[in-house]
């Protein structure tokens, strides 16, 4: 009976559901302990089902009792476990940084805790759904979620930039509904597991319709070039926290969804013509170049960083080619934990310059960097992970990528993933070389809680020690892999 | 014709208008609208489309029941956004987009 | 984990844990940083003298981590790996003692020492890489903690000449990894071996395996800057002087360097190479880079400048060899010239710190004021030049010899001209620092005192290296001289495959 | 230029759908069998509430927690104002007011009692309960409301709350939401009421939160 308490699937949509609703009736500002204890029990959760589904293989639980097609399943493989791993390895030190981010009692703080109770809970609940019209609900949970930490701070600059978020996102998941509700009427389920043979048994035109426009509906919520336009003034104008997680997680929520569908019920469309994967990884290829070109002319460190997101995104997407074997998928999943570790790491420290400076310019930054080495540190790291270099995982994706890419002939995009790194050196020691430039000694600077530096440098080493060992991750996603 | 099919029909037509009016549009409100322009659309298509026999299918019904809450949702928050904006600023369109 | 593995840990561990202690350590903690960094340097050169030992008496040492499926993390030390590590780990300790004096009561020494170890632990890295895959993560974190010493001063040169640095590394570092990858994705490994590994590659591969060669060393030639890759080498001279000194006459230069014997000799095969024809272009690559290098140090009047030109020149002469006649002419004379680069980069730094001479026209009298350390200076310089009685002289009687076995006459020939042009551009400036007569010199920090002319952590490493410049050259017969141990590597590892 | 573009697009895209729509096969998968089947077990005898919060409960319990969200973003958006009662209205719509709340209140009891067999439930009884709560502030005779008070927050939660804490008792039973047979009534009955109440205060508070931000522009 206990047993299924224990049950990590509910578990991790059941935990920060309530963390999220206490954090609520604890009242405004309030609620950062409950937070971070049962985030870390979700992340002990989540690596209770690595060990299960590494053991054991794809974890199912049917939601009521019922079972698909009439109930709703959650379902745990490979893929969905890594990316729930993902969420607690960024979250769990984005939390202990938010606490100390937010003074008590900021009133632009005061909503932040259930805020991001429910982001966890609509982003665990969407890595576990197997039912296309629940995640249409979880999406939304995402979204809205997303668009309220961006809101949270009130300025006219970020209301803006909310809505503009909003009116995006909204028309994203729209596109998706509508695919789902085509769906639905083609075939009477949207449960993923019944719908896979159906599909690949007969699909008419209005599939077709379906699938394009529930990928073209997820490509806009992830930002994919050019439907980027909304996330640098999101992610660059919200709070160092809330960038940090919406950089790291949101955005891969829906990147995630575009390759299970990709992978699972569309993969008979998507195999329909051999031209249409290179699609996405066109869109992916603009993304590099023209992220990175923004980045470097980015005269603000958050915005710098927010087209650096823009650019990084392009990688994920540069794998559809390479999808008929394992190695293009651990090489998107590996670049989506760099980036994902990396981009937290990377906003975190920025959140911390910033709040010592007083000022988001990258040539404000000279001072400072001096008088706060941890935190240059953990920028630098997280650097050489948007790099790829080595040692770190965003190495290991490039590498990957690019054998990947030399496994099945596709040289461009070799290429495009090594011009990709080297245009990143040129916007990360931008930041960097303002270190070691020679400045008066700054004295006007704000004292900044410890904890910030240490959170934004723990993410940090964690993107660069996840370098030096991902054989267990990349065993992971051999776990329900069907190709 | 069923009626569900001509719900459906009626929702393929909803559905592009909206989406068009949320790109055309630059008034916020109107912009609101087109969201629920889109979205009634895709709840008719949903229900209707499931019914084109004209049988009943409580599935569809009910998820376009939760549907419509979350509609309302978003349209609440929209709301919301767009008043503090214009409560901020007094205008009721986004600014464009700084390139910075 | 064996003795043999933690061994091999130990040594990167020497450097890097002090290292990353050091990065923490407020500014003004002098005594605790002095400890650590000598701690440091003395622990790792006792371990690596029980490498030594071992190494000679025939034990293996390898270590390995799988990192990903399919891709392992491989360390091991032979006798090649272990000449390299040993000239390091030497030359560590004493540029740290003359860094010591040197930076005394400048800034942000925290910040040096740090990135300094780092660099020491990546170019050990280096040395142990038992696979292209590990060499390459160390030849990229080189790059990565070069960096920040060589804009260590902040000036606009400094930022200008370290970003001319990242240009040239990061995009040879491109080419590198597509190289190696390339070759991962053919042969499912990159284990460096003795014979080479790519020869068990079907003809079909040969096309790709020329393409991978010249990614692989044009990936790695820019750190052994060979000309037209070279352009970062002198920009790189703002750096303070030790950095000069061990980074860019030793570690760097000689990483790139190292790392071409290993793809010729351990990736490629020196035989498979040549029936590729892949050696004699980069023998002529070479013959350039000395030829050019030499030219243009001839027409320098910064020291440290003319200095890194001739570096340039010197470095190829390794390449030269290893793309001609083996290893043993080339192998010590990576760690012949080492020491005598070093000592010339000290010196410089000793009269630019002393008496603020950067330039050669300032070098008149330099001689009197300052005599120990041109004394050293004119060693060194000799040694360069190839005069009897320094390592200089062994290097290139070999070189010169390997050159007549080869049957590359051309290559005698440039190496003849090489030789008077060193002479061309040295000879100049000890002239003027022994014999012209003193003027004003531009800028005195450091008075003398008694016999003493300057700071003597800055007068002791010189010193000591044109020592060894010396018993190198004198005691070239003896079983521990460098030259010996380039034989047991030739012996052990080479000789059915030398010319 | 681009506007017609994008209409004309929008054009071209409801006919590809509508005709594509024209030409369809009967679904090959029909889950009314499936739900007529277990009604009986599902503790309640109206399909669509069946499938609302047993069959696809889960679905429910997630759009709860959507609808909450938009309240904290809202809240965490407006500021802190200090303007309270509007101005009153004529008296006698505040008469009628007056005399249709109470009628508003039976009719939203009504409805949730109906959803067990026939159209209607927690969400159309807790927008009844909202339409009540926004008359009487359009009346004036309720002020706008501040940042939520302690009890206020339990009132908005309670029903959130109480399906969060049937999903994990539930659990018990070996998966979320598996309702016992025999209990199933009884539970959704509970969730439906605390739900009702909720809703009526979540929905009231998407407009009256509000009402208390600022006018116009500065």
């Amino acid at each position: 009976m206990t047993e299924a308490l224990l049950d990590p699937l509910p578990g991790l949509i059941l935990l920060p559901l309530a963390w999220g609703i206490a954090a609520f009736l604890l009242g405004p500002g309030r609620g950062a302990a409950p937070a971070i204890v049962t985030l870390s029990l979700q992340f002990l959760f989540c690596l209770q089902l690595t060990h299960q589904v590494l053991a054991d293989g794809p974890a199912t639980h049917p939601v009521g009792g019922w079972g698909a097609p009439l109930g709703i399943d959650l379902m745990a493989d490979g893929l969905a476990t890594a990316m729930l791993l993902l969420t607690q390895a960024v979250a769990l030190p984005l939390a202990v940084y938010a606490r100390a981010y937010f003074r008590p009692g900021a009133p632009e703080a005061r909503h932040f805790w259930p805020l991001f109770g429910l982001l966890l809970a609509g982003l665990n609940g969407l890595f576990l759904s197997a039912d296309l019209f629940n995640v249409y609900v979880t999406l939304e949970l995402v979204g809205l979620a997303a668009v309220g930490l961006v809101a949270m701070g009130g300025g006219a600059g970020q209301i803006a930039a909310a809505l503009r978020y909003l009116f995006a996102t909204l028309l994203g998941s729209g596109a998706y509904l509508l695919g789902v509700a085509l769906i639905y009427g083609s075939y009477g389920s949207v449960s993923i597991t019944t719908l896979e043979p159906l599909v690949a048994a007969h699909a008419p035109t209005l599939v077709g319709l379906a699938g394009g426009l529930m990928l073209l509906g997820l490509m806009l919520k992830t930002a994919l070039f050019p439907f980027h336009f909304w996330l640098p003034p999101a992610h660059g104008g919200a709070a160092a926290p809330v960038s940090a997680l919406l950089s790291a997680l949101v955005v891969k929520a829906s990147f995630y969804l575009i390759l299970r569908l990709w992978l699972g019920p569309l993969a008979p469309l998507s195999a329909l013509h051999p031209l249409l994967p290179w699609l996405p990884a066109l869109l992916g290829t603009a993304a590099i170049f023209w992220g990175s070109w923004k980045a470097i002319r980015a005269l603000r460190l958050k915005m710098m960083i927010a087209y650096s997101t823009v650019a990084q995104l392009g990688y994920l997407f540069l794998i559809f080619p390479l999808l008929g074997a394992l190695g293009g998928l651990q090489a998107g999943i590996m670049q989506a934990f760099a980036h994902g570790l990396a981009k937290a790491a990377m906003f975190a420290a920025a959140g911390v310059l910033i709040k010592a400076t007083g000022q988001d310019t990258i040539a404000g930054l000279a001072g400072a960097a001096q008088k706060l080495p941890l935190t240059l540190f953990a920028f630098g790291l997280a650097g050489v992970t948007l790099m790829g270099l080595p040692p770190s995982a965003g190495f290991l994706a490039k590498w990957q990528l690019i054998e990947a890419a030399l496994g099945q002939d596709c040289w461009l995009i070799a290429l495009v993933a090594l011009a990709g790194g080297l245009l990143a050196a040129v916007y990360v020691f931008r930041v960097l070389r303002q270190a070691f430039l020679l400045t008066a000694p700054e004295s006007s600077l704000q004292p900044v809680p410890r904890s910030l530096e240490w959170a934004a440098f723990a993410l940090a080493s964690a993107s660069v020690l996840l370098g030096l060992r991902g054989v267990e991750l990349m065993q992971l996603l051999h776990v329900g892999w069907a190709g | 014709m069923s009626t569900g099919l001509l719900f459906a029909l009626v929702g393929a037509a909803l559905f592009p208008m909206g989406v068009a009016g949320l790109l055309v549009q630059r008034h916020l409100l109107r912009r609101i609208l087109a969201f629920n322009l889109m979205g009634s659309g895709a709840f008719l298509i949903l229900v209707g489309l499931a019914q084109r026999q004209d049988v009943a299918d409580p599935v569809p019904q009910a998820m376009v029941l939760t549907g419509i809450v979350v509609a309302v949702a978003a349209t609440a928050l929209a709301l919301a956004l767009t008043r503090r904006l214009y409560a901020l600023t007094g205008r009721l369109e986004l600014p464009d987009v700084e390139h910075d | 984990m064996s003795t043999n593995e933690a061994l091999l840990l130990a040594v990167l561990a020497s450097s890097f844990l002090p290292g990353l202690v050091i990065f923490i350590l407020p500014e003004q903690q002098v005594a605790l940083r002095t400890t650590l960094n000598l701690l440091g340097a003395f622990s790792k050169l006792g371990l690596v003298i029980v490498l030594l030992a071992g190494v000679y008496q025939d034990q293996t040492y390898t270590f390995r981590h799988v990192v990903l499926p399919g891709l392992e993390l491989a360390l091991k030390a032979d006798a090649l790996g272990l000449l390299f590590i040993t000239l390091s780990a030497i030359l560590w300790l004493l540029t740290t003692l003359y860094a010591i004096g040197y930076l005394e009561g400048a800034p942000h020494r925290s910040r040096f020492f740090g990135f300094f170890s780092l660099c020491v632990t990546a170019t050990m890295g280096i040395a142990m890489a038992g696979n292209l895959f590990t060499f390459f993560i160390f030849y990229e974190l080189l790059t990565l903690s070069t960096f920040p010493l060589v804009v260590h001063r902040g000036t606009d040169k400094a930022m200008q000449g370290g970003t001319v640095y990242l240009r040239y590394t990061l995009f040879g570092g491109a080419l590198l990894l597509a190289g190696i990858v390339w070759l991962h994705h053919l042969l499912g490994h990159t284990e460096f071996a003795h014979a080479g590994i790519v020869a068990s590659l079907g003809a079909e591969h040969t096309g790709s395996l020329k393409l991978i060669f010249l990614l692989l060393i044009a990936g790695i030639g820019v750190k052994a800057a060979l000309v037209p890759l070279h352009g970062w080498l002198p920009q790189a001279m703002v750096a303070p002087a030790p950095v000069s000194a061990l980074l860019h006459a030793v570690a760097v230069v000689k990483a790139g360097a190292f790392g071409i014997a290993r793809v010729v000799y351990e990736v490629y095969g020196v035989e498979f190479a040549q029936s590729l024809n892949l050696l004699l272009p980069l023998a002529l690559v070479a013959a350039i880079t000395i030829l050019w290098g030499s030219l243009r140090a001839l027409f320098q009047d910064d020291l440290k400048k003319r200095l890194a030109f001739s570096t340039v020149s010197q470095v190829a002469y390794i390449a030269l060899g290893l793309a001609l006649f083996g290893p043993v002419a080339t192998v010590g004379g990576l760690v012949h010239q080492g020491i005598m680069k070093i000592t010339l980069f000290f010196c410089a730094g000793n009269y630019a710190e002393t008496l603020g001479i950067h330039k050669v026209s300032e070098m008149n009298g330099a001689g009197r004021r300052m005599p120990l350390t041109t004394l050293a200076f004119s060693i060194a310089a000799l040694g360069m030049m190839g005069a009897p009685f320094t390592a200089g002289a062994i290097s290139k009687a070999w070189l010169m010899d390997g050159a007549e076995a080869a049957g590359s006459p051309w290559a005698v020939w440039v190496l003849w001209t090489s030789s008077l042009l060193n002479a061309a551009y040295f000879l100049p400036i000890l002239w003027r620092a022994w014999f012209k007569e003193a003027k004003t010199w531009p800028h005195e920090h450091i008075p003398a005192r008694g016999w003493r002319e300057t700071g003597w952590l800055l007068l002791l490493p010189p010193l000591l290296t044109a020592v060894a410049t010396l018993a190198a050259g004198i005691f070239a017969d003896s079983s521990i001289s460098p030259l010996a141990w380039a034989q047991l590597i030739t012996e052990r590892e080479y000789l059915t495959r030398q010319p | 230029m681009k506007k017609i573009a994008i209409q004309l697009a929008a054009l071209v895209f409801a006919l590809v759908l509508g005709s594509a729509m024209l030409d369809l096969d009967p679904a090959p998968v029909d889950l009314r069998p499936a739900v007529a089947a277990h009604l009986e077990a599902s503790g309640v005898a109206h399909p669509v509430t069946a499938v609302l919060l047993n069959y696809r409960g889960y679905d429910t319990l997630l759009e709860v927690a959507v609808l909450l969200l938009a309240l904290f973003a809202i809240l965490a958006v407006i500021p802190d104002s200090q303007t309270g009662r509007p101005t009153p209205a004529a008296p006698v719509l505040q008469t009628l007011a007056r005399l249709a709340v109470p009628l508003m209140l039976v009719t939203a009891t009504f409805l949730l009692w109906a959803g067990a067999f026939r159209p209607g439930g927690a969400f159309q009884a807790g927008s009844v309960l909202a339409a009540a709560l926004v008359l009487l502030h359009l009346t004036g005779l309720l002020a706008g409301w501040p940042q939520p008070g302690a009890r206020l927050r339990w009132g908005l939660a309670a029903g959130f709350l109480v399906f969060l804490a049937v999903a994990a008792a539930l659990l018990l039973q070996g998966h979320l939401l598996q309702y016992p047979p025999a209990w199933a009534g009884l539970l959704i009955l509970c969730i439906e009421f605390a739900l009702t109440l909720s809703l009526g205060l979540l929905l009231a508070g998407l407009f009256l939160f509000l009402s208390r931000d600022t006018e116009g522009a500065p």
